[in-house]
């Protein structure tokens, strides 16, 4: 069921790498923000304590914005040095956190859940909290519309048309900046959704971007960068294996499964399972 | 006035000096061609025009200085270019990559027009309509190429090396389109090494070498130039 | 030049002059192996050298302590900077590296003799980092860009997630904390650090100024005119992720008996591996002596300057360290150490 | 390197070894002070000057840390109203170790060898005490350990070199093989009240909760009728406890004793409350001491339970308790979580009074020269504190110098109190449910049960 939210943040960073060739490990850092600015809103010991509805579209909305910011405060003016992009992207991630400490201090938090509540279901002997439907849900819907958007119309054709050939989309009058700019907009508000649900589900603390990051990492390499199928189909296969490695080597290898399935792709695959050599430059 | 006017046009890279110096204009309507060896600054000029590249020295098209216009701005006022590595979308279907050229372009009825136009142009795109780029043959990307630019309603169009690599068979139906689009009144910018094809469409050439214009003329004085028919033409 | 900068160089020109004869006896005896001096970073080459000797007879406590800490550092960004800095491959693993050779001092000591001596972990926790630098160069390095940048990250990944898995030998989150320190003498301590440390600067220095250097920078710069000219680039680039594996592993030596123990956030987290690349980056990639200056800089601020005197909560230091690394990432790219030393050449020889 | 040094860094410690190591030591520590001098941070020669100074070691950016080194200042204050220390004035210099040795042994030598304190207390985390224990114990500054329950800490060190470690000592809590102890009395009593018998255990995979993973189950099967139906460790990383859940709800368990201490607690907890699991949960949560801790789960953990030293500051286990925990509230109620002391609290405060009447009764503050009086002090020493009573075992019990357990007539383990958030009205509050005797309040059931 999480691996949905997983997608959305593997999408997010791939979109912004294909049509920048930024990796942008400042992504996880995003999420954070959704998280607390979640929190913030909705919290009932907090001053606003808004409906968790509006808290999370309000929430949404801020990440796109911290995101879009990030591109045209920072990264706009160095993605041509990809070392440079790529250190200041994870310094950046790291600022953050120390930031959130002095704001929100170090402990945990848990997120009020969008709806609360949950249903047994025998046949599989799990439980599921409905947030975790919900979560589901949106995740796929936000899914569904990026991929007609990519698709069906000019705009987002764009974008994936740039993440194809930078020249190329040069060449048929593509506005790369604006692309860009709606690249960064787009992965800002999937991770502010990942990050409200990650918040919900797992906890809100000052260190949470960096699983979802290098699982989001992980997705991407093993789907192939820059390719949305592949981020949603390498979710998934990480969702599995993540559950496997528990139930197989015992909880204290959690993780670690995933890691090697990845360290084989990229040796055998450096391109991953969807992934295509990119025409970059 | 001429369409497009280059004046004394400089590139450097680095301690390269590509180009050193161009001057020539383009009418409107005619086919211009620019021959000369590999590596003679041909590509260095088209991307100087189309803002790809700095340059000192000024280029204007239709009156407009265009150092101060972004490259696709360039694109949306008409003056299009098919480079060299023809930059398709690999995986992108030949459709899809037609849709890209006219993705600036409000007019949904006018593009439809164009998409029958190039269809009809390039017969084999029409069959292939839903293959990928990435897998089409060589002349059929370039068809492609040519056709994703014809779709961003240009007024004039810049092609380098469009007969590059490609079979003679191929070579053939990239000429009649050439001369179709000729007689519709598109002006064209032809880079060629393959000089025999630019000869044959264009009504003025220059040729570059090392960076600079070593000659200028119509077609017929090229042809009787003792220099260019032993150095360019005889070759093919 | 502006107005400014040619009075300045008036005066800082004259200075260089007065001082050209000592840093020309350096060059007649020594320039060919490491570059030419002028007067002026002839004095700050021996000045910072000649503070970094005496530190001890004229520091606090708190000062010489992270200078201490400031010279294992300096060995790792160095390290970092003979492979990364000069080829352009961009590790995001070296932690591993160091962390390889500490937990083999380690789990020697824990796991199989307390009693070995020194003269058997030392070595075999250097060659250890070798064997593991060769594990992720070989085949990492078939990549290229960012997919190896990508690939060493999750080397450490890897690596952080097995040590608890394995708590059994490598004492999980709490790592081993039995190792005997070199001394407890805050002194004598550091003369232990720094020697090391130059004897590595030095090494590097040199290595980096021959023909190899230049090779790894050929690498970066255009790795396929290196193939064309028929040296084998991949080659030179597992030489140098060997290259610098053995001065990491005395790092990683160095701080397991500094600290007296392992534990993975200490040795292995990727935050340690990008905190050495901010010392590279800051001092200036590819000098080796700039990722030096790039350590102390780093540590004294943020071990002293910001702890000590500043007296600053963690957090507060913390991003006013990562702040002040991003300020320079973005900047001075090529580094605050590299800006300096262009600076003193411009101001040394600006009116001859 | 020399050859001098390098057979005094190789050397083993043993005793002849070690004082021919504290003659250099002395010697070079003497330079270091003067160079300290010349490098105008002014001097402070310690030990025998007029103001005693305890060097307080916690992560102070955690509530944990926070509210020990608050109620350590309570506890300096209280001192200096009555006069100081043998006559001096104490001083306290707090310092934030973070969770990393890194940080801890930065601190603590800035601690020892710039500042000159007399006395060290702290630290929380296991890795921070572990690395900073060796020197400290070369150092002989008295350190009293307040946070870490680490059974190894006393057993591994003092047990083997009792002569190099006696100047370290553990005040408080019991550690963790007792606690494991306490727990399982916990679970007879809950067996009494509930008739629960299956329990299941699941633990942090760290040091601090080996106890619980190799001596819980045991003890707990040693009740007639009660079995351990699953057990697990989780990985700290871990941030989806649904598998884990879900296979103690498959066991049948009647109750989870989970012991964890990273920041998943929340979502642990959570996942728990919102999915109305089967079972009660218990045990011990570190984050879940908070006195935040409602706001931060959203409620969701109430009905959870934590064992905490000090009781959460809600019950009066001594005369001392709820004195302190009124100063603490006049002094720091304004200024941000956490708003009780919390455990580590309350252990820092018991350790300043503790040794300040050591002290006394030694009649000296100077370890360097009197090291042996001062041991004898301590372990002599029987100190009623705010989280109890606190005397020391002996050089030769299984745990040297570390904390005793306090036990009721029948054996069972009383200084080790368990609290459970109980609602109040729209709110929770935390109530002290076990020891009977220190109980605010009765322990309840989930309502779901």
């Amino acid at each position: 069921m999480i691996s949905a939210v997983y997608a959305l943040i593997a999408i997010g960073f791939t979109m912004i790498f294909g049509v920048g060739g930024v990796l942008n490990l400042a992504h996880g850092a995003l999420i954070m923000v959704g998280a607390f600015a979640y929190l913030a809103l909705t919290s009932t010991a907090g001053m606003l304590s808004l409906p968790p509805v509006v808290g999370f579209v309000l929430a949404v909305a801020i990440t796109a914005g911290a995101s879009y910011v990030l591109y045209a405060g920072l990264v706009s003016y160095i993605e041509d040095n990809i070392v440079i992009t790529f250190l200041a992207t994870v310094v950046v991630a790291l600022l953050l956190t120390e930031v959130i400490i002095i704001r929100f201090g170090a402990s945990p938090s848990q997120l009020v859940p969008i709806v609360s509540g949950s249903i047994t279901l025998e046949a599989v002997g799990t439980r599921i909290r409905y947030v975790e439907l919900v979560a589901f849900v949106v995740s796929w819907i936000a899914i569904g519309l990026l991929w007609y958007y990519v698709t069906k119309t000019d705009e987002g054709r764009s974008i994936l048309a740039t993440s194809m050939s930078t020249r190329g989309a040069e060449l048929t009058g593509v506005d790369l900046e604006t692309v860009k700019s709606r690249t960064w907009l787009i992965a800002g508000a999937f991770a502010g959704i990942a990050g409200v649900f990650i918040g919900t589900l797992q906890s809100t603390t000052p260190e949470m971007w960096l699983n979802p990051l290098a699982l989001a990492f992980i997705i991407v390499v093993i789907g192939g960068i820059g390719s949305i199928k592949g981020s949603v189909v390498a979710a998934y296969l990480i969702g599995y294996l993540e559950t496997a490695s528990i139930e197989i080597l015992g909880p204290s290898f959690q993780g670690v499964l995933s890691l090697i399935v990845l360290a084989a792709v990229l040796l055998v695959l450096p391109h991953g399972l969807y992934g295509r050599e990119l025409v970059h430059e | 006035m001429a369409h497009l006017e280059l004046q004394d046009v400089h590139v450097r890279y680095g301690k390269s000096h590509a180009l050193k110096g161009i001057s020539l204009s383009v009418e409107e309507g005619e086919i211009y061609g620019v021959i000369g060896p590999n590596g003679a600054g041909k590509t260095t000029m088209l991307n100087a025009i189309a803002g790809f590249v700095d340059y000192e020295g000024q280029i204007t098209y239709d009156g407009t200085d265009l150092a101060a216009v972004s490259s696709q701005q360039i694109v949306r006022d008409g003056l299009v270019y098919c480079t060299e590595d023809r930059d398709l979308f690999p995986f992108f279907s030949v459709h899809e990559n037609l849709l890209m050229g006219a993705q600036f372009r409000n007019d949904r009825s006018a593009v439809e027009d164009d998409l029958e136009m190039v269809y009809d142009l390039f017969p084999r795109l029409d069959e292939r309509r839903e293959q990928e780029a990435e897998t089409m043959s060589g002349g059929e990307q370039q068809m492609l190429a040519i056709g994703r630019a014809l779709m961003s309603d240009p007024d004039m169009l810049m092609l380098d090396e469009p007969t590059i690599g490609l079979a003679p068979v191929i070579i053939q139906d990239i000429s009649a389109a050439i001369e179709r689009l000729q007689d519709e009144g598109l002006t064209i910018l032809l880079a060629e090494q393959n000089s025999t094809f630019a000869l044959r469409h264009a009504e003025r050439l220059s040729l570059i070498e090392t960076g600079e214009l070593e000659l200028e003329g119509t077609s017929e004085e090229f042809h009787d130039n003792e220099y260019v028919r032993e150095a360019y033409v005889g070759v093919h | 030049m502006s107005s400014a900068t040619d009075r300045l160089s008036t005066v800082t020109g004259r200075l260089d002059q007065s001082l050209q004869p000592l840093a020309d006896g350096f060059n007649r005896l020594f320039g060919d192996y490491v570059g030419e001096l002028n007067g002026l970073q002839f004095v700050l080459v021996f000045g910072s050298l000649a503070a970094v000797l005496t530190a001890p007879f004229w520091g606090t406590f708190g000062l010489v302590r992270a200078m201490t800490v400031a010279a294992i550092w300096a060995i790792f960004a160095m390290s970092w900077d003979i492979q990364s800095g000069y080829t352009g491959y961009i590790s995001f693993g070296h932690s591993v590296l160091s962390g390889a050779a500490a937990y083999t001092t380690a789990m020697l000591i824990h796991n199989v003799d307390p009693g070995l001596s020194m003269a058997v972990t030392i070595p075999v926790s250097i060659l250890a980092a070798l064997v593991v630098g060769l594990l992720i160069a070989l085949p990492s390095l078939r990549l290229s860009g960012p997919y190896f940048s990508l690939i060493t990250f999750v080397a450490v990944l890897i690596f952080y997630r097995l040590i608890p898995s394995f708590s059994a030998y490598t004492g999980g989150e709490t790592g081993i904390q039995s190792v005997e320190v070199f001394t407890y003498d805050p002194i004598a301590r550091y003369y232990y650090m720094i020697v090391p440390m130059l004897v590595v600067a030095v090494a590097l220095t040199f290595i980096a100024r021959s023909n190899i250097g230049l090779i790894l920078v050929s690498i970066r710069e255009n790795e396929a005119a290196v193939n064309a000219a028929g040296i084998d680039a991949t080659k030179f680039k597992i030489f140098s992720f060997a290259l610098s594996s053995i001065p990491m592993g005395i790092g990683g030596v160095l701080l397991v008996h500094f600290t007296g123990g392992v534990d993975p956030t200490t040795f292995i987290a990727v935050d340690r591996s990008i905190e050495m690349i901010a010392m590279a980056v800051l001092g200036g990639m590819s000098s080796i002596l700039g990722p030096l200056g790039g350590a102390f800089f780093l540590i004294v601020l943020r071990d002293y300057i910001l702890t000590d005197l500043a007296n600053l909560s963690s957090p507060a230091r913390w991003t006013i360290f990562w702040a002040l690394v991003l300020a320079v990432l973005v900047f001075v790219r090529d580094g605050l150490f590299r800006k300096l030393w262009h600076g003193l050449e411009r101001y040394g020889r600006g009116r001859t | 390197m020399t050859n001098e040094d390098n057979n005094t860094a190789g050397s083993n410690r043993t005793g002849k070894e070690i004082v021919g190591r504290r003659t250099f030591l002395g010697a070079t520590g003497a330079a270091a002070v003067t160079t300290s001098l010349a490098g105008c941070l002014g001097g402070i020669s310690g030990g025998d000057d007029d103001v005693f100074r305890i060097g307080h070691l916690g992560p102070t950016e955690l509530e944990m840390g926070l509210g020990a080194e608050r109620s350590a200042q309570l506890a300096v204050d209280e001192l200096n109203e009555n006069g100081g220390v043998l006559g001096r004035d104490v001083e306290l210099l707090s310092e934030d170790t973070g969770g990393s040795p890194t940080e801890g042994e930065r601190v603590t030598e800035n601690l020892i060898q710039q500042d000159n304190v007399d006395l060290l207390v702290g630290t929380f985390v296991s890795e921070v005490t572990q690395g900073i224990i060796d020197f400290v114990a070369e150092m002989d500054v008295p350190f009293l350990i307040t946070g870490s329950a680490d059974p190894d800490t006393v057993t591994e060190n003092h047990g083997k070199e009792y002569d190099h470690y006696k100047n370290v000592f553990r005040t408080g809590p019991i550690n963790s093989d007792l606690q494991a102890e306490g727990m399982a009395g916990y679970a007879a009593y809950l067996n009494e009240e509930y008739g629960w018998e299956n329990f299941s255990i699941l633990a942090d995979d760290a040091a601090w909760t080996t106890s619980f993973r190799d001596i819980l189950p045991t003890q707990i099967e040693a009740t007639d009728g009660l079995s351990v139906v699953h057990e697990d460790r989780m990985s700290v990383e871990t941030d989806n406890f649904t598998p884990f859940l879900d296979d103690a709800d498959d066991a049948d368990a009647d109750v989870v004793f989970r012991f964890i201490a990273h920041g998943g607690a929340a979502a642990f907890t959570s996942t728990w409350a919102q999915n109305e699991y089967p079972f009660a949960l218990e045990g011990v949560s570190v984050p879940g001491m908070s006195p935040e801790f409602w706001d931060a789960t959203e409620g969701a953990c109430l009905y959870e339970t934590t064992s905490q030293s000090g009781a959460g500051g809600v019950a009066p286990l001594t005369d001392r308790s709820m004195d302190f925990v009124d100063a603490y509230e006049a002094e720091y109620g304004d200024e941000g979580p956490p708003s009780k002391p919390m455990y580590m609290g309350f252990n820092s405060y018991d350790a300043v009074l503790f040794y300040a009447e050591a002290a006394a009764t030694a009649d000296t503050v100077d370890y360097e020269s009197n090291l042996d009086a001062i041991v004898d002090a301590i372990l002599d020493l029987e100190f009623t504190g705010a989280a109890g009573e606190v005397s020391l075992y002996g050089p030769d019990s299984d745990y040297p110098h570390d904390v005793m357990e306090t036990r009721t007539e029948d054996g069972i383990i009383s200084n080790f109190p368990i609290t459970q958030w109980q609602p109040d009205g729209d709110d929770g509050v935390v109530e002290c449910v076990y020891p009977q005797a220190d109980a605010t309040a009765d322990h309840v059931e989930p309502e779901w049960l």
